[in-house]
This record gives structure tokens, C-alpha cells and sequence, in this order.
């Protein structure tokens, strides 16, 4: 299958967390709150289940962009896993920057399990981000590029 | 290598009308592991899950993706299924192709691709999923209810009946909440007090119910089926097991100048005081802010008094810690504060006042002992006008976005009251729109227009004009005669929005119970779980989670009951099995662990570890799968990378990042 | 203390007195109005169109001037007040009228709403305090009934001016007690008082100030004050209640004790 | 796209205001001063601008008789600001060549002694180009 047109089509992962970004990403199907098919999300219980491990392990496999989404603060499930998910993202996001993953390729955003348009729009934004970006060059295996 | 079984859904026409699913079909069986790959129209039909039954007993699967709705929809529909054809539970795992793909996308080609993607990640994470066995946990059979309102007082008296103790907290001195202060209800314009008073003793006598008032939760700790909860009992000043209620005290207490809360400040009370007279329990409390013996340590009128010797002034707070199965969240609301509303000059005059402000003055028991009038001169009025909307359906940051639902009708039932008790005074609402939809609620408000001639007018006042002589200009749009009237007035009544009582975020956050954007507690499912909190043994009674009338209170309250019996009647409840698990062999004893752990969870023990043969005692984590409610923490904190979380584990959500970037 | 200064066209021609009794006030207060070199006209009115920016230059200019002496930017005229703050909340918020006026003025460094925009009352009351002014006050105006005409301009937008409550400001009261007055609150001291449809509709905004006049009367005020030239002007048209309309410039340098200096 | 459509889009941009968060409660209309002396009333202004009648709207002596006094705007509780949608139909018509709400020479007869400065900057602001 091929696209149909020239453009470029990036990769995008979106980790969001059971309790609240999943429901509300739920909420934007639900509601057709449209955004482009190149974010797939992949579901985790808390957004401090996400190991820096896995959005580096993204950027070597060819994403252009990953975007990480918990509850907001003071409203996790687990009382305080955003907040730990929010330092380590910090850190991790300026060493990116650091060795030439822009900061435009990475973010955090809290979307409440009753923000279906705050997460379309917020898709919507980041792959218009990533879209201006263009491709991920640094940190991709060239073994993972066809 | 798993055998692995795909099950691709077509939903009627909302997956199948926009991913080409036999397509889906066709691509998922070039994964690895997969030996089966069929779609059918609704795979959560019965006929659906007898399809997924019958592959794994003929191709032996030992994992299967269901491409479908959300798993929040549908997962453990599946995983019933699958366990029912004898495959663990957790072998089961859900592409969502509809939320996270058909309803977004329009372009068929490019969402069958995404849902190929979607497809692959699930089989690669099935494809080291483990069979997962639940564990157990004992079930306390006692509910805690916060909040002793009219949802409080129902949702307790229904788990009781049920056979299951009960205990009620209640911040105020006395239960009974904002229904005690209504003067009468609609549509059926019975007095508040009259049915409402019968529930209170029926509560307080109930041998399951305890009742704290004057009480706060402090702390919350553990989870559904076992909570452990620390109750403040605020230091009453009062000895509740001497005191018989005569009331000496109240009438004696020289400090009298306290503005009544219960009447919404509109007059004041003593000292030492019970909230109103029907108060339960009929123990007063000391304010030890307003006591001159408090403040100046120069008084103590009441303890002379008592001759019951109730008064204690050496009373300190009090923390009951008691353990409960389920909790019922019942906090209820209050009118928001005006102070964004000027124009309608509510701070600049005393005859602008809320709905909430009229029900006091029109209750036989309030600050004008029910005689209508103005809070000024105490003049009886001839012209009042009632304003709507007054901080609902606000998107301004000024108020509130949503409705608040009930002051079309208590607008209706007051000008109604007001024109049947006091022909002479003329009633004027102006409204934006008439919202009148519940029984016989449609029929009232049209009462209120055709027989006691209530002028309704359509439009939003603008401006509040107070004049020199003491009357309200009250400048306004009528909207169907295209002008702009300006109507003098002896008083003016705001339909004031309201909002979920303040305390109800510190108490959400204890309970890690989810709030929206308006301080309404969420529900599980908006339409299907409507009082079950998403937290486990978490219910919800009342305004708390969303605006609602007293008969609606009612019913929800009684819902949130049988959940929570639902809840208490079982003996044992499974835990989750996704739960945190150290690999003793790469664990080093750190304690990160356990201090990113919000539940305790992880404890260490000295053990003979077996390492490649090397026999040796070393400090290990262990988890206490009862306690770990499985986020994950902890294995982003592990230095060493030992800990893992079963059912998410790093290969697992790796092997999906894999397959969504390959 | 020392504040950059923005007069505006009126304060230099028909309003005079309101320019020099606040000079002679500062400096009885001790702080210092240094006066925009080569300041233009702000335009009178705020230019609503977001795609207007030729118009908001002038604000910048004054704005940037401040922010390169490391000042406050003070004005004395509501209208020069509501027109620069307006403008330095588009610089400091929109990031389409900040690139646009920044190509436009070609600076050094570019404006982004770095300038503190203050009116003189806000001085009086954020920064002198006014519990100070109290204490400096040699004269005061006590026993005479005031009513603080506000009008549009200094109040709303609530959200962007950040003035005071829009639709209950105390500010001006405050001003009064502070000299020892007493304030009289009257509803329609936020009213408009036609603005500019006075030079054309003269009838419609006579009876608008008719109206303010009336309501202040009624509610006992002796006399209005006002921060603005134009509705002064307006005011004065109208011969409801004899209510005299002073700047509150002129009362506070007379309550300080400065007011013969100025003549 | 029509003209009609095209000039209403031209107001939507100009005053950056969506007229769909209209919720039709005439708040705006109750607390316009000018009220009496506008023909289309400010809550009306809106429903124009969202049904696309700008002609109207240009030909309305509503433009000439808002005081952007922005007491409609404060009070708002949809945040639709109808005084900016005003301006911005007034813009449309003094942005069109020949078209002015102030003509130069009315204006000598328009003035007395004590006219300040403010007075005519701002008149010319809003009613010309």
C-alpha cells in the first residue's frame, strides 16, 4: 500500500496512559474529532510507566516524533506517577535536544479522560509540528530505513 | 512461538465502512505467530465470541488480538471469552481500530494502513504476553459515605438496610445539607423539611449507620475491597454523650454575632450553636473563632448553664481510623460566589440576593421567619425580578461552562409561591431559555405563566441599576420585542450557578478519584457506569458529579448504593494481576524502588539468591501483589533494570514501538 | 523613583492643568515624570482590527522607550492609558501583531511587552500606597462628597486592562478617602459617557451624561472627578444637577498642597 | 465563495471573533447605551455576521452609533465580543475607496472651543480610513 501523495508522512508514537489520555483519545473517536493517522498510540498503565528506554528505542527505529500523555497534575491514578513522568521527561528531552533531536519532536501533554478535543488538537498541532520538522535524522538506525 | 489468533471486527459499518477489513485480515497473516486471521461483523456478539471459542480449540491458540473497539469497551468481554475456551485471560490483546482509527479517519486506504499497524503492535506484544493469574484480596464489609446530604443520608440508609454497617461523614455540625435549607421542592411543592426530616432519623437511628458530624476525612490509604481511612472528629467543644439538647446554652450565649451559615449569612447566631432546629445530632458546637471564651478566655456563660455539665473546652480533634470495603462520594454543591457579577450588583445591594438567599427568607423558620421581604428596610416588595443564567452556561472564565439545571424550575416554584402567598407583588423572569425537561416539570412552569401570571420575558439582563430611593432599575433585552426595557424593582433574585462544594478536590485526591475541569468527580462510563468512579470502590452520589435535582440525587444515590453492596456482598475480590515483579537475580537492594512506590508496596527481604551457581544471602525488593496497583513507577526508577511490570512489561511495550515504526 | 512619562495631545493643549497639577503631585510624592522624547499620538482610540498595526506604533515606540531605560511607562489620560496597554498585552500575547509591528519598527531588539504600563492612580495606589498619600496629605478635602466618574476606558476589557473590577471598581473611592474626602457610589459611574459620538451626535451623549450627572446627584455627590479630557468635555455639556467635574489631578495637588505652584 | 460570504469572513478576520459562540441570550443588547438610537441592534449584529447579510450591516446606522464603550464585551458570557464584530464592519466600509463616516469638511461646523484634541483623533480613528 502505497500513499498517494509525495508528502512527507512521519512517524509518530503517542504513549498515553490508561486512566485518563487513552480515555480521552477515546473521547476525540467518539466525538470524530479528527486528526492525522500517522500518530499511533500505544497504551500504558500511567505515563510513568514510560521508560526513556522506549522513546529512545522510538527515535532508533525511524519515529519522527513521540509524544508522551498523562493525567493532569494532581488528577493521576496513582496520585503522583505524572509527576515523576514529568521530571524524567524534562531531563530526557533537553539531552535530545542536546544531541540533535529537536525539542519540537518530543513533548508532554496532560489530557483528562474529558478532553477529546484537547487531545485532537493537540495531535493535530504535533504532526503539524513534526510535518515542519521533516525527517528524523539523528539518533535512527539506518539498518531500520528501506 | 505463540500460535496466535486475529479477530478482526467490522462493528456493523463504524470500523468496516472506513478500514478495508478483509484487507486487515490479509496483512496480519504475514506476522510472525499468527495462525489464524478471520473478521466478522460484531465479534462482541454471540456469535462473535463462539467464532473466537471455536479457533482456539481447533488451531490451539495460545494468544489472540481482537481488532476492535477500545479495550475500555470490550477487553474483558474477550478475555472472558478466551478464558471460557480455556486460554488465560491475558493472552488476550485489543487493537483499537474504531476510537483510535475508523471514527478519525476518512480515507480508507490510509486508516487500513494505520489499522495494519495498530494490528502488528498488538500481535508483537501478544506474542510475549504471559498467562497472568489473578490474586486475591478480602473485601471489609463497611461503607464509608462523605457527605451527609440528602445523597449521603439515602445512599447510607440503602446499604444499610442491605445488611452492611455504614458510617456517614459530615463536615457540618448536623446532617441534612442543602435540601434542609429549601423551603418547598418542585413540581410538587411538598416542604423540604417535612420529607427530609423522616430520612435524618431514620439515618441516625439506623443500628448500621454511625453518623460523624462536625467531622472531615483526614487520609485515605489501600484500595477497593480493604480502604483504610482516617476521620478527623473536629473538637465540638461539647460532650454529644451528655449534652441532652436543651438548647439553654444557645439562648444564654452572650456572643451572638456570628452571621449563620445556614442562612447563608443573612442573620446571625450564637456561639455556640446547632446549624437549625431539626439538627442532627442536637449537640451543638462551640466556634471557638466567635466564643469570647476562646478569644478572651473571659465568658463561659454556657458551661455555667448546662446543667447536663456537657461543655468541654478542653476538647481536642479526634482521629477515628476505621476500615471500610467501598466509599461513596456525596459532597454535594454550593452557589458560586458573585464576586465576578457585579453588574448585577449583588455586593451593592442588600435586595439583590441568589435563589438560595430566597429560600431562607421564604422558610418559616428563617432570617424574616418566612414574611417576604426586602433585606434593606424590611419593606414588603410589589415588583421582584428573577435573573437566569447568572454564572451558567458562562464560557468566559467568568462562570461556569455547563447548566445548572435546576434553577429554571426553582425559579418557576418561587415566582409561583411568591404569586400564590402574595397576590399583590408582581413577578418578572428574564430568561434565556426555559429548560423544563423531568415529569410534570414542563406542565409547572407553564402553571406558573398561565395561572398565576408570571411574565416571563426572553433576554439577559444587562445591568442592575440601584437608585437613589432605594429601588432596583433592572435593565434588560426583551429579545422578541427587540427593545431594551428597564423595569424598576423592590428586589432582585439571581439564579446563581452552582458548583461542586469546594472540599470535593481534596477529597478526589485522596481517593485518586478523577476530577474534570469543573470540579465534577468523572464517572467510569458517562452513560454506562454513571456512578462508579474510575477508581475501584470508589461510587458517586449526587451533585458532585454533575448537576441534578432531588429526585435524580435520589436515584443515583440508591444506584451508588447497590454498587456499593454489589461490592460488599463479595467475600474475596481478584486483584489485578498486572503488577510489578522484581528479577531477584539483577536486583541490587537500592530501595528506589520502593520510594517512587505511592502504595507501599514494595518491601526487602534477605534471601539465599542462586546466581550461576554462586550461592549468596542479598537484600531483594519484593512486591506485595495485594498492594501494587501496577503504574509502573518503579520500573522507570530501577537502576538495574530488574524491575518489570507484568502485562506491560519493557519487551512488551518495546516490541509495540517496534512494530508501529518499523 | 523615576517613571517614563506619556503625556498624549490633549493633556498638551485643551487639558493643561490635568498634565500639571499630576507633575507638582509627583513631586510632592517623590517620585519623578520623565516625558517620552518626541512621544506621538496614541490615536485616541484603541485600533480593534487585528490586522491593524500601522496604528499601534506609536504605542510601541513610547513602550519601547520605556523598556530601554528600564522604566514604567506612565500615562494620565484614559484614553492614552487604555490605548498602550491594550497595545503592549497584543505585543506581549499575539504573536501575529508582534512580529508584524516589530518588522515594521526595525529595532535593536524587538519589543515583546517587557513595559510595566501603570496609570498615575495605579502609581497612587501600587506604588506611593495609598496610606502614604494619606500621610503627605496637608490639605485635606474633608467633608466633601465626591463621585468617581470612571467611565469606559479605564475599566474595561477587565481582563486586559487589569485596572481594577470592571464592574466595581474602588480604586478612585479609595483615591478619595485618601484625601480626605468621602465617596459617594453611584451605579452609573462605569457608564459611558458617549466618547466620541460627541462630535457628531450631541444630543445622544448629553443625555448619556445626563444621565451619570443625575444618578451622582441622587446618590449626594457634590462634585464629579474624572481621569479623562474627552469625558470631561462631555460632562461639562451637560447641565443636569450642577455638578461640577474636576480632574482628580487638581484635588490631590490641592489636598498635597501644591495647587498654587501650578498657577 | 460569494461576495456575502467573502465580506463575512473578511469580518470574522478582522475582529478575530467566532459569532457561532453566540448562544442568543442579548445580554450585549441589554446593556448597550446606544441602544435605542441603533436600527440593528448589537444581538442582531451578531446573528448578520453569521447569516452572512453584511450589506446591511453596511448600510446600518448601527455603525455609526456604537460607542466601543465595550461594555457589551466585558458582559458577554459567550466572550463574542459584538463591539469588535462592529468595528470591523465599520473597517470594511472605510477601508472601500470613497467611503468615509467623517467627511472633512462637516467637520469645521462640528466644532466648538472647548473640542479636545482626543475628541477629533478618535472620531477620525474610528470613522475613517
Amino acid at each position: 500500500m502505497s500513499i498517494k501523495n509525495e508528502e512527507f508522512r512521519p512517524k509518530i508514537v503517542a504513549f498515553c496512559c490508561n486512566w485518563c489520555s487513552y480515555a480521552g483519545a477515546d473521547l476525540a473517536g467518539s466525538s470524530r474529532l479528527a486528526y492525522p493517522a500517522d500518530v499511533k498510540i500505544i497504551r500504558v498503565p500511567c505515563s510513568c510507566r514510560v521508560n526513556p528506554m522506549f522513546i529512545l528505542r522510538a527515535f532508533e527505529k525511524g519515529a519522527d516524533g513521540v509524544i508522551l500523555c498523562g493525567c493532569h497534575p494532581g488528577d493521576c491514578h496513582y496520585s503522583t506517577g505524572n509527576y515523576y513522568a514529568r521530571r524524567r521527561m524534562t531531563l530526557l528531552f533537553s539531552m535530545l535536544d542536546y544531541i540533535g533531536v529537536e525539542n519540537g519532536r518530543t513533548r508532554v501533554e496532560w489530557v483528562s479522560a474529558a478532553e477529546g478535543v484537547k487531545f485532537s488538537q493537540t495531535m493535530n498541532e504535533f504532526v503539524e509540528k513534526i510535518r515542519s520538522l521533516g525527517e528524523n535524522v539523528r539518533l535512527g538506525d539506518l539498518r531500520c530505513k528501506n | 512461538m505463540q500460535r496466535i489468533g486475529v479477530f478482526v471486527c467490522h462493528c456493523g459499518s463504524n470500523i468496516a465502512a472506513t478500514v478495508d477489513v478483509k484487507k486487515v485480515v490479509e496483512m496480519v497473516q504475514m506476522e510472525p505467530g499468527v495462525v489464524h486471521a478471520e473478521d466478522y461483523q460484531y465479534m462482541c456478539s454471540e456469535a462473535g465470541q463462539a467464532k473466537i471459542a471455536a479457533a482456539i480449540h481447533e488451531k490451539n491458540l495460545t494468544g489472540i488480538v481482537v481488532c476492535s473497539c477500545s479495550p475500555r469497551m470490550h477487553e474483558t468481554t474477550f478475555r472472558t471469552a478466551a478464558e471460557r475456551a480455556g486460554l488465560n485471560p491475558y493472552m488476550v490483546e485489543i487493537a483499537n481500530l474504531r476510537e483510535h482509527c475508523s471514527w478519525i479517519h476518512k480515507d480508507m486506504e490510509e486508516a487500513t494502513k494505520k489499522a495494519v499497524i495498530l494490528a502488528r503492535a498488538a500481535i508483537a506484544k501478544v506474542n510475549l504476553n504471559t498467562p497472568l493469574k489473578p490474586g486475591e484480596s478480602l473485601v471489609t464489609k463497611r461503607a464509608l459515605v462523605i457527605g451527609g446530604g440528602i445523597a449521603g443520608i439515602q445512599t447510607a440508609i440503602d446499604i444499610a438496610d442491605a445488611g452492611y454497617e455504614v458510617d456517614i461523614v459530615e463536615k457540618t455540625p448536623s446532617i441534612g445539607g442543602r435540601m434542609s435549607q429549601l423551603d418547598k421542592t418542585f413540581p410538587t411543592l411538598d416542604c423540604s423539611a417535612c420529607i427530609l426530616t423522616p430520612k435524618m432519623v431514620e439515618a441516625a437511628s439506623h443500628e448500621k449507620i454511625t453518623i460523624y458530624t462536625y467531622s472531615e476525612v483526614d487520609k485515605v490509604s489501600g484500595f477497593v475491597g480493604d480502604f483504610t481511612v482516617d476521620i478527623r472528629k473536629k473538637a465540638r467543644s461539647v460532650d454529644a454523650t451528655k449534652c441532652t439538647g436543651c438548647g439553654v446554652c444557645q439562648e444564654k450565649c452572650p456572643s451572638k454575632k456570628a452571621p449563620s451559615e445556614f442562612n447563608r449569612g443573612l442573620n446571625t447566631r450564637s456561639a455556640i450553636y446547632t446549624p437549625f432546629a431539626q439538627a442532627i445530632p442536637n449537640v451543638p458546637v462551640i466556634d471557638r473563632d466567635a466564643c469570647m471564651k476562646f478569644q478572651t478566655g473571659k465568658c463561659g456563660v454556657c458551661e455555667k448553664v448546662c446543667q447536663a455539665g456537657a461543655i468541654d473546652y478542653t476538647q481536642k480533634d479526634e482521629i477515628v481510623t476505621q476500615k471500610y470495603g467501598a466509599i461513596v462520594v456525596a459532597t454535594g454543591f454550593d452557589t458560586i460566589k458573585l464576586d465576578n457579577y457585579d453588574e448585577y450588583a449583588y455586593s451593592q445591594s442588600k435586595d439583590v440576593i441568589t435563589s438560595l438567599e430566597l429560600e431562607r427568607i421564604m422558610n418559616a423558620a428563617g432570617p424574616t421567619k418566612g414574611h417576604l421581604e426586602r433585606l434593606s428596610d424590611g419593606k414588603h416588595p410589589h415588583e421582584i425580578v428573577f435573573i437566569q443564567c447568572v454564572g451558567s452556561r458562562c464560557s468566559d472564565d467568568r462562570g461556569k461552562s455547563y447548566c445548572s439545571k435546576i434553577c429554571c424550575m426553582y425559579t418557576a416554584k418561587h415566582a409561583m409561591l411568591i404569586r400564590d402567598k402574595y397576590p399583590d407583588v408582581n413577578v418578572t423572569v428574564f430568561y434565556i431559555d426555559v429548560r423544563t425537561p423531568g415529569k410534570n416539570f414542563d406542565e409547572f412552569y407553564r402553571r406558573a405563566v398561565e395561572e398565576y401570571g408570571v411574565n416571563y420575558i426572553k433576554g439577559q439582563v444587562g445591568k442592575v441599576i440601584p437608585q437613589p430611593d432605594g429601588k432596583l432599575l433592572v435593565q434588560g433585552s426583551d429579545l422578541l420585542d427587540n427593545k431594551q426595557i428597564l423595569k424598576e424593582a423592590d428586589m432582585v433574585v439571581l439564579a446563581t450557578a452552582i458548583e461542586p462544594e469546594a472540599s470535593v478536590r481534596k477529597i478526589a485526591t485522596m481517593l485518586t478519584a478523577s476530577i474534570d475541569t469543573n470540579n465534577f468527580l468523572t464517572e467510569a462510563h458517562p452513560k454506562l457506569r454513571p456512578v462508579e468512579s474510575p477508581t475501584a470502590g470508589v461510587f458517586l452520589s449526587g451533585v458532585c458529579q454533575g448537576p441534578k435535582d432531588i429526585p435524580e440525587t435520589v436515584a443515583q444515590a440508591g444506584a451508588a448504593a447497590v454498587k456499593a453492596i454489589g461490592l460488599l456482598a463479595k467475600d474475596k475480590l481478584m486483584t489485578n494481576p498486572c503488577t510489578a515483579k522484581a528479577d531477584e537475580l539483577m536486583c541490587n537492594g537500592c530501595s528506589t524502588c520502593a520510594n517512587v512506590c505511592p502504595y507501599g508496596a514494595i518491601s526487602y527481604e534477605e534471601k539465599e539468591i542462586n546466581d550461576h551457581g554462586i550461592r549468596e544471602v542479598r537484600r531483594v525488593a519484593v512486591v506485595n501483589n495485594a498492594l501494587c496497583q501496577g503504574c509502573g513507577a518503579c520500573t522507570v526508577a530501577c537502576p538495574s533494570g530488574s524491575m518489570d511490570l507484568q502485562g506491560f512489561s519493557n519487551r512488551q511495550i518495546i516490541a509495540e514501538v517496534d512494530a508501529i515504526c518499523r | 523613583m523615576k517613571y517614563t512619562y506619556y503625556p498624549g495631545c490633549t493633556l498638551k493643549t485643551k487639558a493643561t492643568d490635568l498634565d500639571a497639577y499630576a507633575r507638582a503631585s509627583a513631586k510632592a510624592l517623590g517620585f519623578e515624570l520623565e516625558e517620552v522624547e518626541n512621544w506621538q499620538c496614541c490615536g485616541g482610540v484603541y485600533p480593534l482590527g487585528t490586522d491593524e498595526i500601522a496604528s499601534k506604533l506609536s504605542s510601541v515606540r513610547a513602550l519601547n522607550e520605556a523598556k530601554e531605560k528600564g522604566q514604567d511607562l506612565v500615562t494620565l489620560c484614559s484614553a492614552c492609558h487604555h490605548v498602550i496597554k491594550r497595545v503592549n498585552n497584543d505585543m506581549k500575547n499575539n504573536a501575529d501583531i508582534r512580529t508584524r509591528a516589530n518588522n515594521y519598527m526595525q529595532l535593536e531588539e524587538a519589543y515583546a511587552g517587557e513595559t510595566n504600563v501603570l496609570h498615575f492612580l495605579e502609581v497612587l495606589r501600587d506604588k506611593v500606597g495609598f496610606d502614604t498619600l494619606k500621610e503627605k496629605v496637608v490639605n485635606p478635602l474633608t467633608g466633601k462628597k465626591i463621585g468617581a466618574y470612571y467611565g469606559c476606558l479605564l475599566l474595561r476589557p477587565g481582563k486586559v486592562l487589569g485596572f481594577d473590577n470592571p464592574e466595581n471598581p474602588t480604586i478612585i473611592e479609595d483615591f478619595i478617602r485618601a484625601i480626605g474626602a468621602e465617596p459617594v457610589i453611584y451605579p452609573y459611574r462605569n457608564e459611558c459617557c458617549g466618547g466620541y459620538i460627541s462630535l457628531r451626535e450631541k444630543e445622544m451623549a448629553k443625555n448619556m451624561c445626563d444621565k451619570i450627572k443625575e444618578s451622582a446627584a441622587g446618590f449626594g455627590a457634590e462634585m464629579l472627578i474624572t481621569a479623562c479630557p474627552l469625558c470631561m468635555y462631555n460632562l461639562n455639556k451637560s447641565d443636569e444637577a450642577a455638578l461640577p467635574v474636576y480632574y482628580f489631578t487638581e484635588l490631590l495637588a490641592e489636598a498635597l498642597g501644591v495647587k498654587e505652584e501650578v498657577v | 465563495m460569494s461576495h456575502a460570504n467573502n465580506q463575512a469572513e473578511k469580518i470574522k478576520a478582522i475582529s478575530g471573533v467566532n459569532p457561532l459562540k453566540c448562544m442568543k441570550c442579548g445580554k450585549c443588547s441589554a446593556t448597550c447605551p446606544a441602544f435605542n438610537e441603533m436600527d440593528i441592534k448589537p444581538h442582531q449584529f451578531v446573528s448578520y455576521v453569521q447569516n452572512g447579510d453584511i450589506e446591511a450591516l453596511a448600510n446600518s446606522k448601527s455603525l455609526w452609533k456604537c460607542l466601543s464603550c465595550f461594555a457589551c464585551v466585558e458582559r458577554c458570557p459567550r466572550d463574542v465580543q459584538p463591539g469588535r464584530l462592529i468595528d470591523a464592519a465599520r473597517q470594511i466600509v472605510v477601508r472601500t475607496k470613497g467611503q468615509t463616516g467623517l467627511a472633512p469638511e462637516e467637520i469645521p461646523e462640528l466644532l466648538d472651543s472647548e473640542v479636545p484634541q482626543q475628541l477629533l483623533v478618535s472620531a477620525f480613528r474610528r470613522y475613517r480610513r
